[in-house]
């Protein structure tokens, strides 16, 4: 047992660090800091900015432009991106899709959208939830019908990240109806310029527009587009969320940047002669969000190891996503609470300028941290999964 | 000793049912927020029921009604989402005014008054202001106003010499410059600046001004009682209709038993709305505690039951276009008004101790 | 609206304050005032005080000997007893068969036995509990077999308080299979000198011995010791149940307690300059109890009015259960929290002198109260109660 | 970076489970409770196997063994709820004495030792001692030695001057009053009164004291890692076998949660444990932080588990007859141990904001 790193990894972290600190403005990293989410074309400029140095694919074996890189290095790799505030890359084509067609797609699959993914000309979105299939996703309705060499998409997709940028969508659909129903989904692979899509923009409670409603009506798709098998698309998408979860190691990672921005907030908030850092109280409960993060970090550095060492891990993918929610909502909650009547100030009105500095950051931050313990499987689900497949309840 | 209402009550409190359902409409209220904070009818129904006489005495022509009257009224409208500025016109100004002709203005729905008291060097505490009043004027800032962008008159607290003194200002008085802010709770609040603008100072002190203070968070606290309950009255009809894993969602034991503590939540702080309310002419330290008490309690239960409720929704909790998200950011607003869950914790504690 | 006492009510409350200040010793109030539970003589002795004042029933009505007092009354006496560090009266006579005993009881039943309630001559405990039965009480299995005037019962109860010092029992029994497990279940009234009756004591987890498993082995009952009906005795002990939850709105008046003994106690421990009471942290969490103690006061109020105002309380009994019980959990934690090293004090060796003076009643106290989540319905079961009965889930 | 264990960590985790299963039988343990805290068998076996010898240098004959395998042991003690006082004697006494005697003591298995530092007036500060060491003799009094009242030595911390220094102090010594204690743990624990006791003065101060006092809290972290994870197991075994309204209890999903958010809090506690065991030789800045984050997070996740262990088990889990409510007693103890969740929370928000 131990916690150091190699040499070569030692190595590798400072050749990281060097990338970080010489590429990422300061415009960025404050975007970052403050919790922002980024503009499709800031996500990429920064998969092109990764791209050109060979890492547009940090967990992708190298025969598919990918980095090759030990579960390890991307750690790292992860870690000294979060160090220097630089953003997250867009994953729903590398992590979400990526992966699925380098090891189930056809070599013209592989030829056509791959090299696209990682060089940022192409914008995956996925299209998996449906007004009546949410953690309950095997209930998808939208249909696909064979006809001739396409199929003919008709249904709706909703809580689409990013439909409005994207130029494609990998979406489940239900090629048959059998009664078990995980059985007779597929999966498409689906131009977004095709007739017939319409996208309906979802406004979120932090009042930004990243969601969306997708509306497929009769769309054609070609059936060189199904991925594997047809009725096999559910297997794929298990494979999606194990992978999803398997990049966890790292989710806690990003979280210091919010433990940073909050003591900067509470060290200049005043209270009488003191500031509320120094209170003991709100320090209290700062420490307490800290320390609960370091449990994360060892919890995840030991799902690494188990992953360096071909180790099943367990369930504790599915704690790490847990914990990890629970604590953005909680330091997010602490940055408002830190900012008091500041975060009451959520968007000018007129031509106001007198207006705290970081509006509306945290208040929007807090917002949109709701939707974590409910996106990816919402936290009760995973819970159920944890009690079946781990505990055998 | 009881918690029966009087027969005037029931019919306000029928009142205050019907005009919420009239004007409480998501769908209407929704599409009325490019339009201003304000609707001019439903504050005009106010005025025309009488809700905006309830705090002014009779002797200025008011109702002189109970903290109990002021608490219906506000759990209509936390209920219903109202923006109307309630609390600052018809609760805190006939508390620190006397002025008839602004009483009765008041009254007839024809001001809107907000309080301007917070500071960024004083967070929470009514006692330390560093705008002053000096030679008949006021110089200062003040970094938060409710409702304050559409005022047309402001309380302002300021330090003359080792003394708080309470001051009124017109919305178009010299030196006062207003920024206005949107909040998530879609209401129009304001900064105020102040150089050297003529004072018109009113009577009391920090004494009169905590207790209209705690005379304004009873009144909030109502309106988060109000929200709090539609909240839960939503997410339990929406357990019951929403189907997951061919199941409705509140046949699953876990959610059973969340929606089982938003109702236990509701109830604990609908207790404490009441302990406070009946304490508002309490002496001071009592008054203190059961404030205090209730500010921090029905804060914390609130945050969890607006949490909760977003979280049994699942997606559609977290858009824009369901009112469970407004009643969240509306109850994160009075969370930090005059002062968060932690700030009274502490005065209820300094208050318990000197008991 | 209002929280006022009417002139008489005040009247009330002050002859009861002067009686408390009159009548209970210091010791008997530094018992009380530790959360140390009574031995049976101690509560013996209280309920023949309370007799000589014609208070030996509060809740009952006159009829029977009891006091008629309104429930405003009986809060009050209540009150004032937990103001003076008074006892409760030990309830399983008074509460759970004294009020069947008056509603279905036989009036045998009723002249041979309420009095002797009254009096403090009779004991009854409760043998509801089997080891197989718990928060499923109608899975109970204890057989009763009528031979001629008798019943013959064999089985086991589990949980059995005071078994040990009890004269009666009145037990649950099952006198007929039924496809609907709640029917054949009849009450009966056992002497606990019969033959067949074996008491085994069980340490609870605080070392102190007050309940017991119970054995009966062919233990022949008097067939006019059956209360009501034959096969209806589940419907009385839902009466019970009701009752014990109908007094629920004096729940927390005893809680007070524990916040005047850990104050006086955290005002004792030294912290460098300062006193563990003026720690910020733990006067923090003190107030966090104290004032969802202050809800609970007040959610006890408002079921009060509603019993005076012959009201259906909904499920606020119920949530007072819950509520009560996680609160003295908490109360007696941060009591032992309080001590630091002295919690460890838990039983002198040899003859020592020189320790805490409370050992070991702050640890005693915590330990004991985690059977209060568990006992007179478990809280999953409140919940499941409350989400069936009155959210209609 | 790897939590693997090397070959002969492995034998020893193995021997350590043997250990444990031949002397932790429940009902053994539970009907030599009378006889006092100690099982000399058991002892003897810890030294026949090397266990005591793991801390002790090699060049005093001892194993110089690393953290790990302190917590390997200490994680099968846990589990078991042994009673010997393997972390005073093996764990605190060889970081702070170096007489080759007292050491090969140690090793044997002949000698059981015990730190003397809490007073009623420091509660966990171990720098502010009462007691005081002048001319040679030490006067105080000790209000809490871990495993006090069998020891053979006792590792006394006193005042001498500015300087906090530590003493060897043997049971018999002239002046030493030792009251015996049985902690809820079933442990024989102690108050020490010393008057002009003679000393013999160690040679570490302050700083020794702090990083033996850290290998000892992250020696009874493993033990409480141990416990929570016994208490996991036999609260899953429960869910799956008693059986309530015709179903097994663990079928019921408010109950699969809540055992989940158990096995989770065991996770959190095992990933804190590795942190502090591997930072315990890194800079005393370093140190402090994982230490005081180990210990208040596998407090708290401690108190969890216990509760909700005794809460599952239902009314059987509130009884002396099974093994849950005695590890909840043994965690209780060690959450104090050396300073509370609160204490260390605190030290850790110090050390981290002076880094």
């Amino acid at each position: 047992m131990n916690l150091d790193y190699t040499p070569d990894e030692i190595a590798f972290q400072q050749r990281m660090r060097a990338f970080f600190a010489a590429n990422i403005d300061e415009r960025l990293r404050a975007l970052v800091r403050t919790g922002t989410r980024l503009e499709p074309r800031e996500y990429v400029a920064y998969q092109q900015l990764l791209a050109a140095q060979g890492w547009g694919a940090p967990t992708w074996p190298t025969e598919y432009g990918g980095t090759g890189w030990t579960p390890t290095q991307y750690y790292i790799f992860e870690a000294e991106s979060a160090r220097a505030d630089a953003p997250q890359q867009f994953h729903q084509g590398l992590e979400l899709i990526g992966p699925v067609l380098f090891t189930y797609g056809s070599d013209a699959q592989k030829q056509k959208y791959l090299p696209r993914i990682i060089s940022g000309e192409d914008w995956w979105c996925q299209g998996y939830s449906e007004p009546g299939a949410g953690s309950d996703l095997a209930s998808l309705k939208t249909r696909a019908v064979r006809d001739g060499d396409h199929y003919v998409v008709t249904g709706q997709k909703i809580w689409t990240s990013y439909a409005h940028a994207a130029s494609h969508m990998f979406c489940l659909v239900r090629t048959e109806i059998r009664p078990r129903r995980q059985e007779g989904i597929s999966l498409l692979l689906i131009d977004m310029k095709s007739p017939g899509i319409r996208v309906r923009p979802i406004l979120t409670l932090d009042e930004r527009h990243h969601v969306n409603e997708v509306f497929l009506d009769e769309v054609r798709v070609p059936a060189e587009d199904l991925v594997g098998e047809e009725g096999k698309g559910w297997n794929y998408g298990k494979v999606l969320l194990d992978r999803e979860r398997g990049l966890s190691a790292a989710l806690g990672l990003r979280l210091g940047q919010y433990v940073r921005v909050v003591k900067s907030r509470a060290a200049a908030v005043r209270l009488g002669a003191t500031t509320l850092l120094a209170d003991p109280g709100f320090r209290d409960k700062l420490a307490q969000i800290e320390i609960e993060m370091l449990a994360l970090e060892y919890m995840g550095l030991r799902t690494l190891a188990d992953a360096v060492a071909g180790l099943d891990s367990g369930p504790r993918a599915s704690m790490l996503k847990i914990r990890w929610s629970e604590l953005i909502q909680r330091i997010t909650e602490l940055w408002v609470e830190a900012l008091g009547y500041d975060a009451a100030c959520f968007a000018p009105l007129d031509d106001a300028t007198d207006l705290p500095a970081d509006m509306p950051s945290p208040m929007a931050s807090y917002l949109h941290a709701r939707v974590t313990t409910i996106y990816g499987g919402a936290n009760e689900v995973q819970r159920n999964i944890i009690a079946r497949r781990s505990l055998g309840l | 000793m009881d918690f029966l209402l009087t027969a005037e009550q029931d019919l306000l409190r029928d009142s205050i049912t019907r005009f919420a359902l009239e004007h409480g409409d998501f769908a209407k209220w929704r599409r009325a927020l490019p339009a201003g904070p304000h609707n001019q009818a439903a504050w005009s129904q106010m005025a025309e029921l009488g809700w905006l006489a309830i705090a002014v005495p009779e002797a200025a022509g008011g109702l002189g009604g109970s903290a109990v009257e002021t608490m219906l009224v506000m759990e209509g409208l936390g209920r219903a989402l109202s923006r109307e500025p309630y609390v600052g016109t018809a609760v805190i100004a006939p508390a620190l005014i006397d002025d008839p002709a602004i009483l009765a203005a008041i009254i007839a729905g024809e001001t809107r008054i907000a309080l301007a008291v917070a500071e960024t060097g004083n967070r929470f505490n009514l006692a330390a202001a560093e705008t002053t009043a000096t030679g008949g004027t006021l110089t200062g800032t003040k970094s938060f106003v409710h409702d304050g962008a559409t005022a047309d008159w402001f309380i302002v607290s300021a330090q003359t010499g080792p003394a708080l003194t309470l001051h009124l200002v017109p919305r178009d008085a010299p030196g006062l410059t207003i920024t206005p802010i949107r909040g998530p709770d879609h209401r129009h609040h304001a900064r105020l600046t102040l150089a050297n603008t003529p004072t018109r100072p009113l009577q009391g002190g920090l004494d009169a001004l905590e207790s209209a203070v705690d005379r304004a968070i009873a009144a909030h606290l109502a309106e988060a009682v109000g929200s709090m309950e539609a909240l839960r009255d939503m997410t339990l009809a929406y357990l019951k209709t929403r189907e997951q894993f061919g199941a409705t969602i509140g046949s699953f034991q876990a959610l059973q038993h969340r929606m089982v503590d938003i109702a236990l939540a509701c109830e604990e702080a609908r207790s404490m709305l009441y302990f406070a309310t009946l304490r508002l002419d309490a002496p001071a330290p009592d008054r203190r505690i059961a404030v205090s008490a209730a500010k921090t309690r029905i804060g914390q239960t609130a945050r969890f039951v607006a949490h909760q409720s977003v979280q049994l929704h699942g997606g559609i909790g977290t858009s824009d276009e369901l009112p469970v998200s407004h009643h969240l950011k509306r109850l994160m607003i009075i969370e930090t008004l005059y002062g968060n869950s932690d700030h009274h914790r502490a005065r209820f504690a300094a208050a318990t101790d000197a008991a």
